[in-house]
């Protein structure tokens, strides 16, 4: 163990993953000499060379459909999509075709695909570079999604990612990337489909993931400086969804509220709130509660911004609404 | 041109099987055994055929929404090919997929597309794949005159330039997109033209002359493995049938069909050189016309008798399961 | 009044806002001459010419973000995706732009914009031609979300559709086109976010939109025969939603099952779910319960599409399972 | 040349004001008042002023995530612009919008864009409504060397092309797209090369001099003006600063920079052609800089001492409400 960013954790995962396996290899936009936008392929290029780190022109569609017919073809993609904003630029190729073309060949066809992208606002990227796209996704059969906060889960989850020989969308955040872990230092995975319990608690659940599992963590903390003992659980995948793990604790507080940073509108929220209605109906003590982004487009000014995402004060009143 | 009596043979063969695999559907389609959305390539089967025949098993291909020729030229089963159309358990996608999913994985065939021009990027991976893991695969996208205008075509053509990947873009110029003129849709009289944009070969073709599209194909197909990157073929020809089953056709004459059909059919004019220059007798040409119904009849026989999927079958092959 | 299909409703619609407004025009594959692939624009071209009912080349990222500029630029444009499956090549700009784009631009440009596209499986069209997508738009702040089950409301929302100022997803389905209704002769529009209570009932409230109201409505007829009496309410719109009536009803009946034909998982029906518990959840005395389609792409053979879809079967079961 | 005194000095001004603008807005990024990213023009300043010194206040235009230099070019004024900048509400989008969304549409921007190549179909758009509506005006669509691999630029472009639209595409080509070298990524060595997929014509001219950059743009517009559809002018030009603050530029040498700088840089070079050719004293050129500068400290103050956003204002702007 030791620490690291979450940043490093992807690195590395990218890292030993291309040299356990040669069929694995990266495209993206500036992933190369330059190591990515955000760093997270640094060194690898160098490493590797630019037959393993491939630069690709600007053109998601077209790239990330190339990566499709690489996988069917018996290679191990791994794209990076800059921001998860410019999924909608290639969204055919993700929806109608990655997550579609194994079920439409009658299962004769394998995808192993990683799309690596990152989301979520607070830096004042503005309102076409800090949306959280995971739900409209998770409304697409055919595809995993996932969506660590933690350094140790961005690593062995991304190895999972890698290693699953279907499509996966891997969501890390923007503001998750500087953030230090604890992460072992010999080979592990962290299977998909398996939430972690980040806090046990007697009086409400918490449901989050991604970056505002830290904000969810500080709500906790803070009501438990009140006397309120909040249970906190880390989805990590939204696909597969470890169901059992949410309704469990659900059962046992009788009060859920599921905080994330997608909008609140049909958002994972929405689908966890009703799952845990239908599953956990007579434990209730009361609705289950969203807090999610504001349903307006992420806005450049700052005050603005804070305003519209989902803040620790906002889970805290959330749960003072329901206890 | 070196191709033997056998290959040509196998292009005429080819060729007409393709023809009446489809006219089979069509009864299929009009029985309502066939569902949805089917587009036919009655007409343009010397291209499949021309180019397919420049391929080998292990070299990949993408197809389209029209895609029943590809499939079966690049060597699917009739039979199970048939009962993916008529959604049986024995087709190629256990029904699931189609006629516009069709897919064989097994002879190179990536699948068919319902999104016009979503394979082309699709192609041009599976040749980066190639590249990549430095076999000497080739693969095609096949595409018509409408999808180069959508742009992730030009997004593959650039990507397989810049790298230079062993890929062919063949284009079928059937003058339409559904009921839209190539004229009124495209900017240039060529699609060949657009090969300039990406600074590779751009070549056009007779598509309704089996031999030039396979002597343009093998040359492609030969830069392409060589090492030499991409290429651009537009292979002018002409769909017989309405883009869709009760299609009115109010978009083109009677009379222009009519004249496709009759001085420019690939089938009727291949016979004909066959005969005139090959020194094939038309006992030969009739005997593989009769073989041809007889496999067509069985690969239907098969398709009628074969039982639908199971219900329980639909959450498989969702995921692979790990 | 008199009975029409709800595909001549669309053509009306479409040309009398036409004849009324000079600016309206529009675009789409396969809409001139032969007057769209569904029929909608049967004789308009012929109407109007080519300047207003324009054929384009299959671009629907390029048309659509044309229709942008040109709605920003003091037009009305009308575009035709032929399936709502091709929203995916123009993800970008109707999320990205014309979404977001008065918001971001301060309030300063308006987009009167309609997107009219069809949805829903039921033909043997396959996985990349059956979708129905409404809940990806409902998640995005900046458009409306309209779908009509009627031939009345099919004219009637479509006629507030081109007159909005906003930009509009007008979400019509396949399998109504052939259905017929009594549409009044006169100069009416429907107005965005009222729901309509189509059949009254005490026992459980069924929500509903689009073909799957139809399913709906046989679903209560079939329960009435059984002595459950069945509220059943059409949405009509989902952005904006009329979410007052739903909670009467929610209020009245303490049950409640939503059904749509969007995939289960993080569909339309989630939303409804999660706010139905918010804003009732004293008067529930089931979970809400959600029936859409099951969460695998659409298959193309009969047997397997029609389990696949939400049929009425369904329906009842899912009221049985709360009564 | 047909160009005035006053519009040549008109030009140098409007240059350096955008040079002034960016170098004050570094210093506000750094200070952090200005957040998230902002993309810096300094360097190409004489595309922007040469092509919308071609235009009339009613043209329109659609600009890109390195916005600035557009939206002053086409009439913005300073303080609004830098107060959106800062996220004032004061500026142009009531602080929502920010460097990258900056729009006016009073001068007819359409606005700056976070996604490569977005703007280009919204010009083709305004275009498009010009056309349709009978009025005269025409549309300017910009964009950099690496959006001409977008496929939502081709789509465009063929649009344009078959409909005649009066809309002038220019390309700045600034040799890459943030670390990537366009020789690279396009498999072209000029974009202009891509009109010839279009049919329409293909310019290339030296994107730092903006005479040549207004003369190419005049003609252009003209012939849009005109009804004769589309060109595609492509301005070789460089960016100076890295793509974002802080970036390392490991992907071009300084000497490289340098070069550029010293040798080509627009302001400096068309200060010495206005007085060597222009019988410009050096004493107007100074007077123009002191004025700008004044200008933007103005601009700047104006900015600096505008309120922040209402919070309850965030709901509003969503839709026009109806
Ligand atoms: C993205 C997309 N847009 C539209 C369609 C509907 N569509 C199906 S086939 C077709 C015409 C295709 O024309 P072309 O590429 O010339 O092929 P052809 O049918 O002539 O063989 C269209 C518009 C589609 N399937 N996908
Ligand atoms: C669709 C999309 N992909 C990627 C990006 C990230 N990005 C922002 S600017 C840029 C480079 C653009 O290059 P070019 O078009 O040459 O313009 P330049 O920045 O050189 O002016 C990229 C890749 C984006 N904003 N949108
Ligand atoms: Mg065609
Ligand atoms: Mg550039």
């Amino acid at each position: 163990m030791r620490e690291i960013t979450y940043l490093q954790a992807i690195t590395e995962a990218l890292r030993e993953e291309m040299q356990r396996d040669q069929d694995v290899f990266l495209m993206g936009e500036d992933i190369g000499l330059h190591g990515g936008i955000f760093g997270a392929t640094k060194g690898l290029f160098q490493e590797f060379g630019p037959h393993r780190v491939r630069n690709t022109p600007i053109s998601e569609a077209g790239f990330v459909g190339a990566a499709i017919g690489a996988a069917v073809a018996n290679t191990r993609p791994v794209v990076e999509l800059m921001y998860v904003d410019f999924t909608m630029v290639a969204m055919d190729q993700i929806v109608n075709q990655a997550a579609k073309l194994r079920y439409m060949f009658g299962g004769k066809a394998r995808v192993p695909l990683v799309i690596r992208t990152q989301q979520g606002g607070g830096r004042g990227n503005a309102a076409q570079h800090s949306q959280s796209l995971e739900a409209w996704f998770m409304h697409v059969p055919g595809i995993k999604v996932v969506v660590p906060a933690t350094p140790a889960d961005a690593k062995g989850l991304l190895k999972t990612a890698i290693r699953d020989d279907n499509p996966v969308l891997f969501l890390e955040h923007k503001l998750l990337y500087g953030t230090k872990g604890m992460v072992p230092t010999h080979d592990y995975t962290v299977p998909f489909g398996q939430a972690l319990v980040m806090r046990e608690g007697q009086d409400v659940t918490l449901v989050s993931y991604s970056y505002t599992l830290l904000k969810a963590l500080q709500a906790a903390e803070a009501l438990a400086n009140e006397g309120v003992s909040v249970e906190v659980i880390d989805l990590r995948t939204l696909v597969p969804l470890d169901l059992p793990t949410v309704i469990a604790s659900a059962q046992k507080t009788g009060r859920v509220v599921v905080c994330h940073e997608g909008h609140k509108r049909c958002g994972a929220g929405a689908e966890l709130a009703a799952l845990v209605m239908e599953e956990a109906f007579d434990y209730l003590d009361a609705p289950v509660q969203r807090v999610g982004s504001l349903d307006v487009p992420i806005p450049y000014n700052g005050n603005l911004e804070n305003k519209v995402l989902p803040q620790a004060e906002q889970i805290i009143a959330a749960v003072k609404a329901i206890l | 041109m070196d191709l033997s009596r056998d290959q040509l043979l196998y292009m005429y063969r080819m060729m007409l099987t393709i023809r009446r695999f489809e006219e089979q559907a069509i009864e299929f389609f009009t029985q309502g055994r066939i569902r949805g959305s089917m587009h036919l390539y009655i007409g343009e089967e010397a291209v499949a055929v021309g180019v397919c025949s420049a391929l080998r098993l292990e070299d990949y291909i993408t197809s389209t929404h029209r895609g029943h020729g590809h499939c079966l030229a690049k060597g699917a089963r009739l039979d199970y090919t048939m009962a993916e159309l008529l959604g049986k358990a024995t087709g190629y996608c256990k029904g699931k997929g189609g006629s516009m999913h069709i897919a064989d994985l097994d002879t190179g065939n990536l699948g068919a597309n319902g999104i016009v021009a979503a394979g082309v990027p699709i192609a041009t991976g599976a040749a980066l794949a190639a590249q990549y893991r430095g076999t000497d695969q080739v693969a095609v996208a096949f595409f018509g005159d409408g999808a180069t205008n959508q742009g992730v075509w030009h997004e593959s053509l650039n990507l397989a330039a810049i790298w230079k990947l062993p890929i062919v873009y063949v284009c079928e110029n059937n003058l339409y997109a559904i009921t839209v003129p190539a004229r009124e849709a495209l900017s240039v009289t060529d699609v060949a033209e657009r090969a300039k944009s990406y600074n590779i070969p751009g070549v056009v073709v007779d598509g309704n002359d089996v031999l030039q599209v396979y002597q343009a194909a093998r040359t492609a197909v030969q830069r392409a493995r060589e090492g030499q990157g991409p290429t651009l073929i537009e292979c002018k020809t002409y769909r017989y049938e309405g883009h869709y089953k009760g299609d009115p056709c109010v978009y083109r004459s009677p009379e222009e069909v009519r004249q496709w059909k009759e001085t420019r059919d690939p089938i009727k004019n291949f016979a004909t050189f066959l005969m005139e220059k090959g020194g094939v007798s038309p006992q030969v040409l009739d005997q593989i016309q009769w073989e041809v119904e007889a496999e067509i009849a069985e690969a239907s026989r098969f398709a009628l008798d074969s039982p639908e999927p199971e219900e329980e079958n639909l959450y498989e092959d969702v995921f692979v399961s790990c």
